[in-house]
């Protein structure tokens, strides 16, 4: 964790007689240790107990789809699947501070974040279980479907915040990036753009610290993410990702600017990544054993818990209760996955084209000829 | 009905878009004020507004993914990239998303966007300036490639772009931006997408052509008339999804068939036509299919581009040589 | 001689060129301390060191383009990209800087690069992990494009690749990257870039492939076999600049033409050859030429790429369908 | 101009209560007024007469060359060119601060830069005129030629740094981009890479205002391009981009910083385009003839004659000396320039690969043949 305190980024090279002619800071929010005793005063949603709850149970649900998602995926009933462990609080804060009409543009690990919004768990694991109808979800209909291509989906971002702002809706875009993603030239493209037309979006920077292999430190030279609005002209605040409060305090306030009128922002949520970068993953290869183990004391799930407990005497059996919940919640939705319809091949023409071109049509037939041969 | 350039009649298709439906925005680099580096945008800003109109910062990726995030929202973006040599860092957007986005949420979302941009060599511009790699976009599935050859069909095929339901690369040939005219009414009306024009109809000899090498297809056709030999000659104008039963119909009529495009050869689109010919007209075959293209090198400084760019003269070597075979 | 996967050929190939050249260095996304995510480049970074094997950013742009300044200035660059999907940021320094640098200071520099990705479906890979856009890099002149189908082959061309003064494309076929194993001999010993490899030989008709596709088409060849087809199997694997006559004298002796790719159809490499053979073998066609592709669509998710990917039954049943024609 | 004391950037927006974690300065640096009065101390650089008249000399050379290169364009004997005109401090100014082994990478706007370093004006012209032979100069063999698509040069630069620093070599790699090249995302990703690694590159920004048509203000909300390398954790530093001295001194300590293995740096110089964006393009379409006007009052070049005559007893000889000096040496180059062999178009094959793939033998016969024809 960066000490709250030390003003780091001085340019010691600089010929200091020279005038400055613009300053920048970029600020730390947090509220909870890890301990979940709290470091300054919170701000006024976490005065409501329920919706603290529902953020907890949020993050558990998240937690407990993972596990059974990776036990699918070991199972051979699942693709590559990479899960939230350890960063439930960066997607869920941040999707419990959005609108309904506002739009969702996730990376590839924000399943939480969809869960959040309300996309089905059995949608989500049948795209992770390799069928596009898994993006088809009855759920937040204007989302986007996961993007895989990192940072890819910034300009999207844009684009939609363009039409929101175009058509004066009071609406908000909200994509969510890696800190990995934050080298990407689209990912900067994107967010000066957003600068100067004050666009109503909010980049959310999911810093877990790791991009597969790569330790932010290789990753890039800047002391903070938060910093990279700079370039763009507008602000960045850095957060602890692993504190709710601060992730959904800022992404509250950010999503209110937007919506407002004020412009993007972009928030640095400080995390780390527990588990692998995705099934197909093995980390043991790249980070020791002893630094996963250090982060773990920082679960933010067991921060909010201790929270729960020291504040809002939270009790074994509300505990048990959520857990058991959403452990069959999972299951059932991992039935109805399983239980899918399979897709008959001559379907992949389906969806090219809004109408299929004539032109096609002897490739779909003998796609479903070849089916049946 | 007034004569129009192409420039004239891509404009009076935007400003037909703009002024119909308010979903059209047009954007890019110096398409505001300043109307385009080839006034293609000319006055569009002052009459629709800079909401509507508007410069992007310079940034080409970005330009494309905006498209896809307006699209996917319901407005017609038709974003413009200056020169199509800047339109590489707009194909991961292209095929990663753009011709993805139906397909992908299985038609929860869409991306109703243009992306136009000028195409090819021969008006003497710098370096990075002459690109013709529509061969690139062609191979893309879930887009569409089109590229008109006079301002008659430039307008009827931007509308239809515009108002698809799908991505449309628009290619504008530079090379007859200005250098021709045509009559041009300003009816709304759109002409189809995935057909190609037979412009010319003859006997003797197909000549498959699109973009700026039409017009010297045409010279050629006329020359070639003069040794009596009766060419046929096709605007591909959609290369994507393409037409190919009118290909097909015209080689199974003149048993010969010669390919004009200014790409390189290898790879070009004029390879995927041949493949065509080859698989389903073969037995109509009177001679070897004959591509008449650009050479394999890196397009020329303009002091080679003329050198570069087929001539109606190589055209009509090619056209002769198919005639006379197996002479 | 040891038998090799083509992932541990490769990685041969480049622990070799690393010792034999302090001017190779190699980087990417995680090819360092993680070896790669396909372990491609394992151990390599503790064996050379951290600044002759290293992690970039996540940037493919970025990667493309330090390839060319590297290069200009005498290093032997190996990039990797993580997936063919992530390549396409790439193209932009690819047409407009490394494929052009020499010819563009007509010799005063050069560009001796290699960038490697895997290609290709079939490992029930997630989104964008599947593609095989072979034939947009193969349109770009001054570029080479090489794709093994094996890993003996896979050691040779990538030192050719290496060692070649010029940008090469490096592409490497993900469904045979452990599913193929061959004896590899760590002799420091290139093969040659531009030429074909006749690696069945046959009177009957010739199937033209590369790349993951080769192995399903030699499995087609001996079906045929079975049937009395004898099938002449090439393996292309150099596409850009590609060796013509190989497939000419082919097709020559057996009068039919089968191609066989991963890559969607409509504008796939397999156009270009079929291209040529309706140039250059017209006379010798004794059946339309054929193509076996992907079809024109997205590359679907995992459930369905199986039936996107050419099946040795539709490769077979396309061979006997021209052996019987005009039946 | 922007303001000296004015710290502009800071974020009005962000709760104040939070902790600065992070803290960033721009900072301008000038010498000389408008009318060549002095500011500050001039660097030492600036005791050397002789040096001083160079770089003079450098500028009047460019503008000489300019105008002569448009009159060519301007009577058919040229292709599209891109004058300096009103920018010559900037290129002068860095070029004269590399060593010859240094790298640069110009964009097509450096012509004055190449000049300095020893490329001849022919060869800068056959290149303008539409001929590949121009960039086979015999002046620094290893700078990049001109490069066109806007930034993507800054991948290279990046790349050569790692080759000089991976062979420890003491030089450094001296990138020019304009101000619309700073919202390329290649340029982004180029400098997070050099800042990663500490590369010895420098970025410098000719700011001159405008891209084409686009204005500073609607290509980036930043409200200084020299704040774009905090977001690469390097230092950048605005520089009054009329005064050479200013140039010059910014450059030399960020070259010498690279050099020393300090790793990058930005130098934004803010200057002015007083001329069209090329010769295809008419700014009186989008700018107003009095914004030209004006800023026609900060030309670099007068604003040093006013130093020289004021601080140096600068004749009225000199001056004309060296104006005569210059428009003889454009004049001589052009002749030579029309005089250059014509090229044959078999030559598009000659250098497309090192070794000419025999399977295009066939296609250079061809176009030999064509030209006999
Ligand atoms: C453009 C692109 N390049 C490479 C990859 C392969 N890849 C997948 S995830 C990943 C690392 C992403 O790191 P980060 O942005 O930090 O996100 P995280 O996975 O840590 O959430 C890489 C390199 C990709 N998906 N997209
Ligand atoms: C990638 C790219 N996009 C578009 C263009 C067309 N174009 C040429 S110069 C220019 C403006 C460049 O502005 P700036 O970077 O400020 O440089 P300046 O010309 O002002 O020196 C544009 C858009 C280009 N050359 N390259
Ligand atoms: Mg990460
Ligand atoms: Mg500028």
């Amino acid at each position: 964790m960066v000490p709250p305190e030390a003003a780091v980024g001085q340019d010691t090279r600089a010929d200091q007689d020279l005038p400055v002619i613009a300053e920048f800071a970029v600020r730390r929010r947090a509220y909870m240790a890890p301990d979940g005793t709290l470091l300054r005063d919170l701000p006024e949603f976490a005065g409501d107990r329920e919706s603290v709850v529902s953020m907890y149970r949020g993050m558990m649900l998240a937690r407990a789809f993972d596990l059974k998602a990776v036990a699918l995926q070991r199972t051979g009933r699942l693709g590559t699947y990479a899960t939230s462990l350890g960063q439930e609080a960066v997607a869920v804060g941040v999707a419990s501070a959005m609108q309904p009409a506002d739009v969702l543009l996730p990376s590839y690990r924000d399943n939480a974040a969809l869960l959040w919004r309300g996309v089905t768990m059995e949608d989500i694991l049948l795209f992770w279980g390799g069928d596009e109808r898994g993006s088809n979800w009855s759920g937040p209909k204007q989302d986007f479907p996961f993007c895989i291509p990192v940072g890819s989906q910034a300009p999207h971002a844009a684009g939609v915040a363009y039409a929101f702002k175009y058509r004066q809706q009071a609406r908000v875009a909200v994509c969510i990036l890696g800190d990995g993603a934050t080298s990407k030239g689209d990912v900067a493209e994107a967010m000066n753009f957003a600068g100067v037309w004050k666009l109503p979006v909010v980049f959310l920077v999911n810093n877990n610290q790791w991009a597969i292999s790569v330790p932010l430190e290789r990753q890039t030279a800047a002391q903070t993410l938060a910093q990279k609005a700079i370039a763009a002209g507008f602000c960045g605040e850095q957060v602890d990702g692993n504190d709710i409060f601060a992730v959904h305090a800022a992404a509250e306030t950010a999503i209110a600017a937007a919506r407002a009128g004020k412009g993007p922002s972009l928030i640095e949520a400080v995390t780390y990544r527990l588990g692998d970068h995705t099934t197909a993953d093995d980390a043991s290869r790249y980070r020791p054993a002893e630094e996963v183990k250090e982060h773990w004391k920082e679960d933010p799930i067991a921060r909010l818990r201790g929270y729960l407990i020291s504040r809002e005497n939270w009790s074994k059996a509300e505990e048990e209760q959520i857990a058991a919940e959403c452990e069959q919640r999972v299951d059932a939705a991992i039935d109805r996955y399983l239980a899918a319809a399979p897709r008959a091949a001559e379907s992949m023409f389906d969806h090219l084209y809004a109408r299929l071109p004539s032109v096609y049509a002897a490739q779909r037939k003998e796609a479903e000829e070849q089916k049946n041969a | 009905m007034p004569e129009l350039t192409l420039v004239d009649a891509v404009n009076l298709a935007l400003a037909r878009a703009l002024a119909d439906d308010p979903d059209v925005v047009v954007f890019g680099e110096d398409v505001g004020v300043n109307g385009g580096v080839f006034r293609v945008t000319a006055g569009l800003q002052k009459r629709f507004g800079v909401e509507r109109v508007f410069d992007t910062p310079l940034s080409e990726a970005l330009i494309s993914g905006l498209c896809v995030g307006m699209a996917a929202q319901g407005l017609r973006p038709v974003g413009e990239i200056q020169f199509m040599g800047f339109l590489y860092p707009c194909i991961d957007q292209l095929v990663n998303h753009a011709s993805r986005l139906r397909n992908r949420t299985q038609g929860r979302l869409s991306c109703p966007m243009v992306l136009r941009t000028p195409h090819g060599a021969g008006i003497r511009a710098p370096e990075h300036h002459s690109e013709a790699t529509e061969a690139m976009l062609a191979h893309i599935p879930g887009l569409r490639v089109v590229i008109p050859s006079a301002p008659e069909r430039a307008y009827g095929l931007l509308l239809a772009a515009i108002r698809d339901p799908d991505p449309v690369v628009f290619l504008e040939p530079t090379r007859i931006y200005r250098a021709v005219k045509g009559e041009v009414e300003d009816n709304g009306e759109a002409m189809p997408l995935d057909v190609a024009f037979v412009i010319r109809e003859g006997r003797d000899v197909t000549l498959v052509s699109w973009g700026a090498m039409v017009k010297d297809t045409l010279e050629a056709a006329d020359e070639l008339a003069g040794d009596g030999i009766d060419a046929e000659v096709i605007d591909l104008a959609t290369l994507k999804p393409y037409d190919e039963q009118t290909i097909v119909n015209s080689v199974a009529k003149t048993g010969r068939c010669v390919i004009v495009h200014e790409a390189a050869r290898t790879g070009g689109f004029g390879a995927e036509i041949a493949a065509l010919v080859a698989e389903r007209a073969l037995l109509s075959l009177l001679a070897p299919v004959a591509r008449v293209t650009g050479y394999d090198t890196v397009i020329p400084l303009p002091r080679l581009e003329r050198q570069y760019i087929p001539s109606v003269a190589r055209v009509v070597a090619a056209a002769r040589k198919t005639c006379k075979f197996p002479d």
